[in-house]
């Protein structure tokens, strides 16, 4: 499903082949929830969400961007961090080298974030947005250390953190250095924190594992998106262990609304005005001696970055 | 004594019934230990216990997962898997901690965080997160010991630490061997194996820069427990003066900074073509000269 | 407009189904308002309500009890008695707007704090208690404003404030008529002596120094909603605007240190034979001489 | 039942009427639990706990504070402090005033809390015990002002915080200057807190209403003795609002363990050791300028204190 909704997207990240591909504007996209047929425009009009039953589609990070930032606002950094592969990681004769690298080719990203700056409904903001076609989303070192730099991004350009996470578990191919990033990140937010800058994450179809148990929780307003599942252990993880059936709706947004754990759920179409307030409301002035570099696209030399 | 055993022997080893659990560490080193109960908020959680005592002429606050030693106080302990009011609890008390100035000593040995219905009704997830942050940026000093199992965010949780200590034996691991083959091979059975590709054991997390110290187990740790124990006491208090040396030289916000460029040091990735290895020690770029990158970013607070 | 009624008169007028409740005032004086939900714990109590919004040029955050205006709205709301959930998420909005450094306001209307199993199990007294210390301690302006019914210590537990202000007939009281009838006379039915002798009234709030200011209503404030609300938001912002002067001019430490002398300063009683009367007002000693105690103990921090 | 304990205590705090009553040692005390029959010698002996069911009874604050602190260590505070009915009040013709003058009788208190400083194994302390003879140890303006001063008197000397409580609810009498009075006694705890000095809790049976959501709750550490029943709503409320029967254990300090509500269960022979422990481990050492007055029993003027 996903693959159907891949597009030249207006924002394009940088990725090692740099090969694009057109995709004709007559496709069909069936929706996985009610089977409602609409073509490829019409979805992307809809933001990928299903007119009939509300369904939201995975997007890629670059259509989260799209959907979610002012237009030809987004200027990413980092683009150029790639695996290292410190255990030499071989299974079944695929090492990981090559998976990354073929997952690379797919999405056109060297890894599962993509991290920049942007502006949400004027609001300026240090972004980052989980790939989750690049091996599940799963958190490993390029991952960790783009966020640690959003994070810095934001602390010293006194921005907002704005965090869009879907994940499916940890980078097992990295072992220790992927379970590590938890730890990272999560310290890293310690300090925008003290920097009295907000956090605000959102949460989008599927979000497990290490993600959900380390920075994307650790926000000051946490939102999420209709239906989306979202939790620590995965549902079949669950009913293994436990022999249970999972209640129906069992870790949907909704559900983690109603036990407290998230603040908003927000469908697609309202997530850039209603995350646009929220950082109006929490903005800090900047401090008197950096005032004059609120602009925050002149702060810094940003890596390669493609506009429309 | 050990050194010849491979991956999987250790994982044995590790999760042996008959092994010194926290409890053990605690009655042996902790004198005087109360064992506080209860989050404030949900429940007391009998797999994470946490207590004040008398480590050595000091007070501290101690955390550990507790397993049992038979079924029946396994399936009290959880199987040593905490649910989040056991982290919450773990919470609490670092905060009292910090609240009274006392060190927090941590026994890590878990297989996992609860995957239950209950647990993540009350977001698993997020009781993580919340320690995670708490116990990174808490100022006072923290030793975490690795005694058995170290699994995953279970195990991180109450980890963030100024050192990580590791029993000769301890395994410390990103998912258990069993559910990593279940993703890699589609078979449990694979487990040997992925332990194996995995590099879970304290030789490995030392050599990765992740460990601090790996502590010799006089036999395997269930054959001389109170050996063990006391020689783990010893590495925890020779950690401990090290780190509140640290302080009284150099001051709380010294320890925390370094705590913090530890952590944001761990990982390996390439840049621009060059490998990157941070914490500060040398690799091999591709192009085959040896560098080390400038840590720019590192505690920089 | 409503001087001449009585204690229960106005007990019902509190509790008017039609008068507004939180929720009308935050509409109508906080622009862009967001409403934050849960604890991160354990549930969204939908009887207690929090968010963030632009009151009057600022940013607050705005805590209040939510009654309905209709029995399905009250099911839902459980007739605005919060769980301990509820004053969990107003401790964890209390923690954000210190961390942004924002002002409180909170808009009291609740019977009581829910008696249910579920919330003796969840632990509502330590709840209730937490968010007592944490306000008292919270590092940013905060202003309270009873607008309906001020339920013992369901009440209390997001009122602590630099200011409390009630509307002309809205209540405050240690228990509600009914209950305090049932204590003294073993018949609910006489509530109305109950209300009348308790003194829970507005203005007698406010002549016991409690209440720093009663909002005259226009009408009964479910005749008035709108003119009403615009009567509380201005004194509203009359008292926020005063306590950001005194933190302009004399600093955050002073405001906390003169919100705690005010409670410090709480009650009567007798020493050595003497009236004494704390708050800084003279009362009329048993002896027959006027007298101001010194405050030797309040503020002393 | 209570009234059977009564006897002369070793701490005899003063009361208005300073009328002694002297109780035959040959009494019998009968459990209300097990019906078991003992002397009143034994059951002192045995602190007023059933040798057969370990049924704890409730204690006088002289009982307790015989069987908690040091012999001959309390001395007394504050005690000349009695009410001042502010509302005036009458009910079914009883005047408030009168009605604690009876009660002050009955018990040898001025009011529900009495208020001093003691060591527990050695560990100095600062000491509030409630009286549930004086109305129930309902809190009102002499109880919050006592407490208070006990708080303050600790952050003075630099002592632990030891609060010993009972209570059925509010002190009705004084209306809004009860209900204050949580706001008063916890707000003051943040000074304690903040002067990094420990607050160690014990709740006995029963312990109920505002005292329970205050600062009886806002502790370090919180110790119940075994059976107490503890809840902010009592149980008669619960069940007349739920219409439901309360299980078995609801609301004992078992329960509340459970419920991770406090930290120990412990019987009452074993409370001063564990006690001075806990106060040994959190003892913060006299700030320098103050060490030589570690000694409390000579640190102010106390009140009128009496030892046998
Ligand atoms: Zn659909
Ligand atoms: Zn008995």
């Amino acid at each position: 499903m996903r693959e159907l909704f891949r597009r030249q997207p207006k924002f394009s990240p940088t990725a090692p082949g740099d090969e694009t591909r057109s995709i004709p504007d007559d496709l069909w996209i069936k929706c996985p929830k009610c089977n409602e047929l609409q073509y490829s425009k019409d979805a992307e009009r809809n933001l990928y969400v299903c007119p009939r039953c509300g369904h939201h589609a995975r997007l890629s990070a670059a259509q989260r961007i799209d959907t979610l930032v002012d237009e030809g606002t987004f200027i990413e950094y980092d683009a150029g961090l790639t695996q290292s592969d410190p255990l030499e990681f071989v299974a079944n004769g695929e090492a990981y080298r090559a998976k990354a690298a073929s997952a690379g080719r797919k999405t056109h990203t060297n890894d599962a974030l993509v991290c920049g700056t942007a502006s949400i409904c004027g609001q300026p903001v240090s972004l980052a947005v989980t790939e989750f076609g690049f091996m599940g989303a799963s958190m490993g070192s390029v991952y960790g250390e783009k966020l640690v730099r959003a994070i810095e991004r934001a602390i010293e350009g006194r921005l907002g953190l704005v965090t869009v996470s879907s994940s499916g578990g940890a980078r097992m191919h990295e072992s220790m250095f992927s379970l590590m990033q938890m730890a990272k990140t999560t310290a890293a937010l310690a300090h925008l924190g003290d920097a009295r800058l907000p956090h605000l994450s959102l949460l989008t179809d599927p979000c497990f594992g290490g993600v959900t148990a380390s920075y994307a929780t650790v926000a000051d307003v946490i939102v999420a998106e209709p239906g989306a599942i979202i939790g620590f252990a995965g549902p079949r993880v669950i009913e293994q262990v436990t022999r249970q059936k999972l209640p129906e709706g069992f870790q949907t947004a909704e559900f983690l609304l109603e036990h407290g754990m998230i603040d908003l759920v927000v469908p697609r179409a309202q997530l850039p005005e209603r995350i646009g307030t929220l950082l109006r409301h929490f903005a800090v002035q900047p401090e008197p001696a950096k005032s004059d570099d609120a602009d925050i696209t002149r702060s810094a030399e940003p890596a390669e970055a493609l506009h429309d | 004594m050990t050194e010849q055993l491979n991956a999987w022997d250790r994982v044995q080893l590790a999760r042996n019934a008959a092994r010194p659990h926290a409890l053990d560490y605690i009655n042996e080193l902790v004198k005087d230990f109360v064992e506080l109960h209860g989050d404030r908020l949900f429940g007391d959680d009998h797999a994470l216990i946490g207590g004040i005592g008398d480590f050595r002429g000091r007070t501290v606050v101690v955390l550990g997962h507790q397993k049992g030693a038979n079924t029946r106080e396994n399936i009290d302990r959880n199987f040593g898997m905490p649910r989040p009011e056991g982290y919450r609890k773990a919470l609490r008390l670092i905060r009292q901690a910090e609240k009274f100035n006392l060190p927090v000593l941590t026994f890590i040995d878990t297989p996992a965080a609860d995957p239950g219905l209950g647990s993540e009704e009350r977001g698993q997830g997020n009781a993580i997160a919340e320690n995670l942050i708490a116990m990174a940026a808490m100022r006072v000093p923290a030793i975490a010991t690795v005694v058995g199992e170290g699994g995953s965010g279970g195990a991180l949780a109450i980890s963030i630490a100024d050192r990580i200590l590791m029993l000769e034996n301890a395994i410390y691991a990103v998912a258990s061997p069993e559910a990593c083959a279940t993703i890699l091979w589609k078979d449990a059975a694979q487990a040997p194996a992925a332990a194996e590709i995995l590099r879970i054991t304290a030789h490995d997390l030392h050599g990765f820069g992740i460990a601090d110290e790996v502590i010799p187990e006089p036999v395997a740790a269930h054959l001389q427990p109170s050996a063990t124990i006391q020689r783990a006491g010893d590495a925890i208090e020779r950690h401990l003066r090290d780190v509140e040396q640290t302080i009284a030289t150099m001051g709380i916000d010294t320890l925390v900074a370094t705590r913090y460029a530890k952590y944001r040091g761990i990982g390996r990735w390439v840049d621009n073509g060059e490998t990157i290895l941070r914490n500060g020690t040398v690799t091999n770029a591709p192009n085959g000269t040896e560098h080390v990158t400038s840590m720019q970013h590192s505690g920089s607070r």
